[in-house]
């Protein structure tokens, strides 16, 4: 796909979105949420009254994401940003899931365009969030287990 | 294809284009040579003038040509600004304006001038109460557009005029939403200045005017040559005007009827989709509105997302607000009417033309119900659940 | 006919025409609309401005595209005074710039701003000392056109460049009349701001463009939408820009060639016209000129008379002055020069392009020297005898 | 002739000669010089040095201009206009050829670009001044005479 954007430099407010964008938007993978029982850590980020906004869920067995679900309010690149990162993420242990950065999402997605760079920031921030989440819920399971 | 988009830009009618060609092609002089073949083109120049001033019902010295409506925008807001800079530095506007008079507004203030930007109601139309309440002694122009480009709601711009007229204050209206729409001729809105932008009514890219009432003060924008009574200087677009002229005069032909049929789509269009998804307003409705334009919000959905749906199913639509191409905020129009940034961004704006058909119509209904249905499947603010952590 | 006036206005190259075609008539989207089908526009549009920066020697973003050259001069003249406003209000110029720069300046002294009009010598170029001499601690601005439209006369562009870079002054030029036709890329000029205009090198009338050197402060002119890296607002004309990059890839590729052979046919004419008809003199003569270019000056006759004589017999050239084409005033290029009004009023222009031929030289030549013969016999600064009374 | 200066009240550059007034340009009436022992009258108006010039002679024999002649320095307008001045005058008494106005050259001519009509008042203002330059012979005529 030509990408003028990019290729310019130029910043105006036109889209270019390659197909594997499309793709994680028009299907984006694990979509959804967890139920409770299942739920092991879960993230939030954005605030919907302004900018888009995501939930991640997670279950985690063996310190290894099992388990992952999102839901998103947002753009498409937002969406598919979600969906790519959720596929990275999955089956990944902690630590790794953990050094997953936005530009591995947006690599991982053949490129999005400049102006949406920042969307792919929110899907690695609800794992974190959740992966906290995580943490702080096997901190306390610890506490009580004790 | 089903283009819904309108209010941005339109097919170059072919008739417009074959009226254009022979002065890309055979006269091709500049207008402002001293021999016959310039001449040919200047008489096309004129021509094209005294078509476009009967179309407005004025003077043909009164219409000057522009590169764009934004440039027709810029030269009266500016060119007014800096002719009557003696006697006064306030400039009245209001919050919905397109930006080619919103961010021209905004430069003037950064230059020592004072603009009241007057509020909308909920329904997108300004109180003429408002706007006499924001005029002051030393308030020079007004400024206040015809249709809105995003939600369709028309301004009472005859009562500002009057107003304005009765203060002695000159008054703009941007008409790029409704010149060789309306079924009167722009000239009886009464307005000193008026915009229009061709590519808006099947005419070229390229080509715009301002209507300048015989005596109001203008400074020009570009100056250089004495082209355009020495209000816009620059070789003439010799084809653009012509082709200006052509798609004025053919766009006001069919008006009277066109809107009829627009209407009645829009109307069909608005009727089905609020019974087929639930949460959806149209904003803007209780308000005067052109007949073609259609602003809805839909709950829990993102506008920029819709619009890429539809578009993977060959129909395009814009987002209500600058937003969702690529601007991260939000519509200044919704917001003004009082929505909320969440609700601004997800709107989107379906604009009609005279492509568009009946079956377009329920085709569109039904791909705009399946994606918004999706994207709520999808969407984490229809989430109800918040795991208890 | 034999059109020598390219310095006004080209022909349109019909593999020019072919290539906007499908974007007037097809592709007609709106560049900024956020779905496929504007994208295609916003493709051609970007596409554009790649080529084009590829003949200019620049990066893309460097490039914004305007609707003439004249809008170019405004918003490179206009954007930096009004950028640099804090840092001084003092710009340098010549006497000879092109109306688009001179009445810009013009406007700029009524807005407080102080202008040097730098004058010429009698060859038409400027020495660098006279610039150097002008320039002061708040000088913000020089702004020196490449090749003049009237007598084809090159100022010292890459010597002011430099000077200009010592001193941390933007320096502008005007090259309308050398873009697309020189053999170097513009920007080995050294300017932080080019003009160019397409219908001046067999491009669309209506698109123009600036190259703005990165980092050069500029206010925009045009306020409105974000297009053009907010530089320029307003929808752009697809066909126009795509037309304009086609015309200066088409034009720079033949550059050379065309040079070459202008310079004979130019060379021709003058040899010939110098001993077909006494008291004509060839101004700029001995400075370094474009080839295409020949300014004369004829004893006792006007150059508009000269003009439609030769209009009559099918051959176009203009005017050296604006005065003959209406405008009382002779040429300033001209006066600046040196020549007394009268000279100036003797003057005509004739400027060669890819259409002219060699027998059209010898053509001219001939239908030249009647018309001017003629015209002698008329006047009445050839009377020697007045009636003593 | 279409002439959208005028139906437009379009004020630039470009000017419209009709056939009439191209006609006179391209064949004037009446060019040339009288010779010194014809010239009852003399006129020159205009300063070439800053515009355009003209130069006309008359022969006046019982009142009535016999003979006319001009040259002129200036635009098709002036040679135009000056050309059907000397038609006009041609064969009119003294009288009635004072009264011929440049409307009237302007009107015989069936128009002319509404930024040449100054032209047309250049020929009337020489007629003008070689009749009063034909009186003032006449009366220095008249005194040598007595
Ligand atoms: C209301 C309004 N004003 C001004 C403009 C600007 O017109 P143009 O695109 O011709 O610059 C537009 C369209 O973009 C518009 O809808
Ligand atoms: C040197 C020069 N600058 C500027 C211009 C203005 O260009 P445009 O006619 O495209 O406005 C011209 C031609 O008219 C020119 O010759």
């Amino acid at each position: 796909m030509d990408t003028p954007n990019e290729q310019s430099g130029y910043a105006g407010p036109v889209l270019f979105y390659n197909e594997e964008v499309i793709d994680h938007f028009t299907n984006p993978r694990n979509v959804g949420e967890l139920p409770e029982e299942e739920t092991d850590g879960f993230g939030l980020v954005g605030d919907p009254s302004c900018g888009d906004q995501m939930k991640l869920w997670i279950s985690v067995k063996s310190e290894r994401i099992e388990k992952i679900a999102f839901k998103s309010f947002g753009c498409p690149g937002a969406i598919a940003t979600s969906s790519m990162l959720t596929a990275l993420a999955k089956g990944k242990s902690i630590e790794e899931a953990r050094r997953i950065s936005d530009d591995d999402v947006v690599e991982a997605l053949g490129g999005i365009p400049e102006r949406k760079k920042h969307c792919s920031l929110l899907g690695v921030l609800a794992l974190q969030a959740a992966i906290k989440d995580w943490e702080k819920r096997r901190a306390a399971g610890k506490e009580e287990g004790k | 294809m089903i283009y819904l988009d309108y209010n941005a830009t339109t097919p170059l009618d072919s008739r417009v284009f074959e009226a254009m060609a022979p002065y890309m092609k055979e006269r091709w002089g500049n207008p402002s040579s001293p021999y016959s073949f310039g001449n040919e083109a200047r008489i096309a120049v004129e021509k094209a003038r005294r078509s476009v001033a009967r179309q407005l019902g004025c003077k043909p010295p009164e219409v000057i040509f522009t590169s764009c409506g934004t440039e027709a925008d810029n030269l009266a807001v500016r060119g007014v600004a800096n002719a009557l800079r003696h006697r006064g530095n306030h400039i009245v506007t209001t919050a919905v304006e397109h930006h080619a008079v919103l961010n021209t507004c905004r430069a003037l203030e950064n230059q020592g001038y004072r603009v009241s930007y007057v509020p909308v109601e909920s329904d997108g139309a300004v109180r003429i109460g408002n706007v006499e309440k924001n005029l002051s002694p030393d308030t020079i122009l007004i400024t206040i557009m015809h249709a809105n480009n995003e939600t369709g709601v028309i301004q009472p711009v005859e009562e500002i005029a009057a107003l304005a007229r009765k203060r002695k204050i000159v008054f703009h209206t941007d008409a790029v939403q409704t010149a060789g729409k309306s079924l009167s001729p722009s000239c009886e809105l009464g307005a000193d200045l008026i915009s229009f932008s061709a590519h808006k009514f099947y005419g070229p890219k390229g080509a715009g005017g301002l209507f300048v009432r015989q005596g109001t003060p203008l400074d020009p924008l570009l100056t250089g040559g004495p082209h355009e009574r020495n209000l816009r200087a620059g070789t003439e677009n010799v084809a653009a005007i012509v082709g200006l002229s052509e798609a004025l005069a053919l766009a006001s032909e069919s008006a009277g009827s066109e809107s009829g049929r627009l209407q009645k789509l829009r109307d069909r269009f608005e009727t089905r989709i609020k019974s087929a998804v639930p949460r959806v307003k149209i904003n803007g409705a209780s308000a005067p509105r052109v007949p073609n334009t259609s602003s809805l919000t839909f709950d829990s959905v993102d506008g920029e997302s819709i619009v890429l749906g539809l578009d993977l199913r060959g129909i395009y639509v814009s987002t209500g607000s600058a937003c969702s191409t690529g601007d991260p905020a939000p519509s200044h129009v919704l917001l003004a009417m009082g929505l909320s940034p969440k609700e601004a961004q997800g709107s989107i704006r379906i604009s009609l033309g005279k492509h568009v058909r009946e079956e377009d119509i329920d085709t569109v209904v039904q791909a705009l119900t399946d994606t918004v249905t999706r994207l709520r499947g999808i969407s984490s603010i229809e989430t109800t659940r918040v795991p208890s952590s």
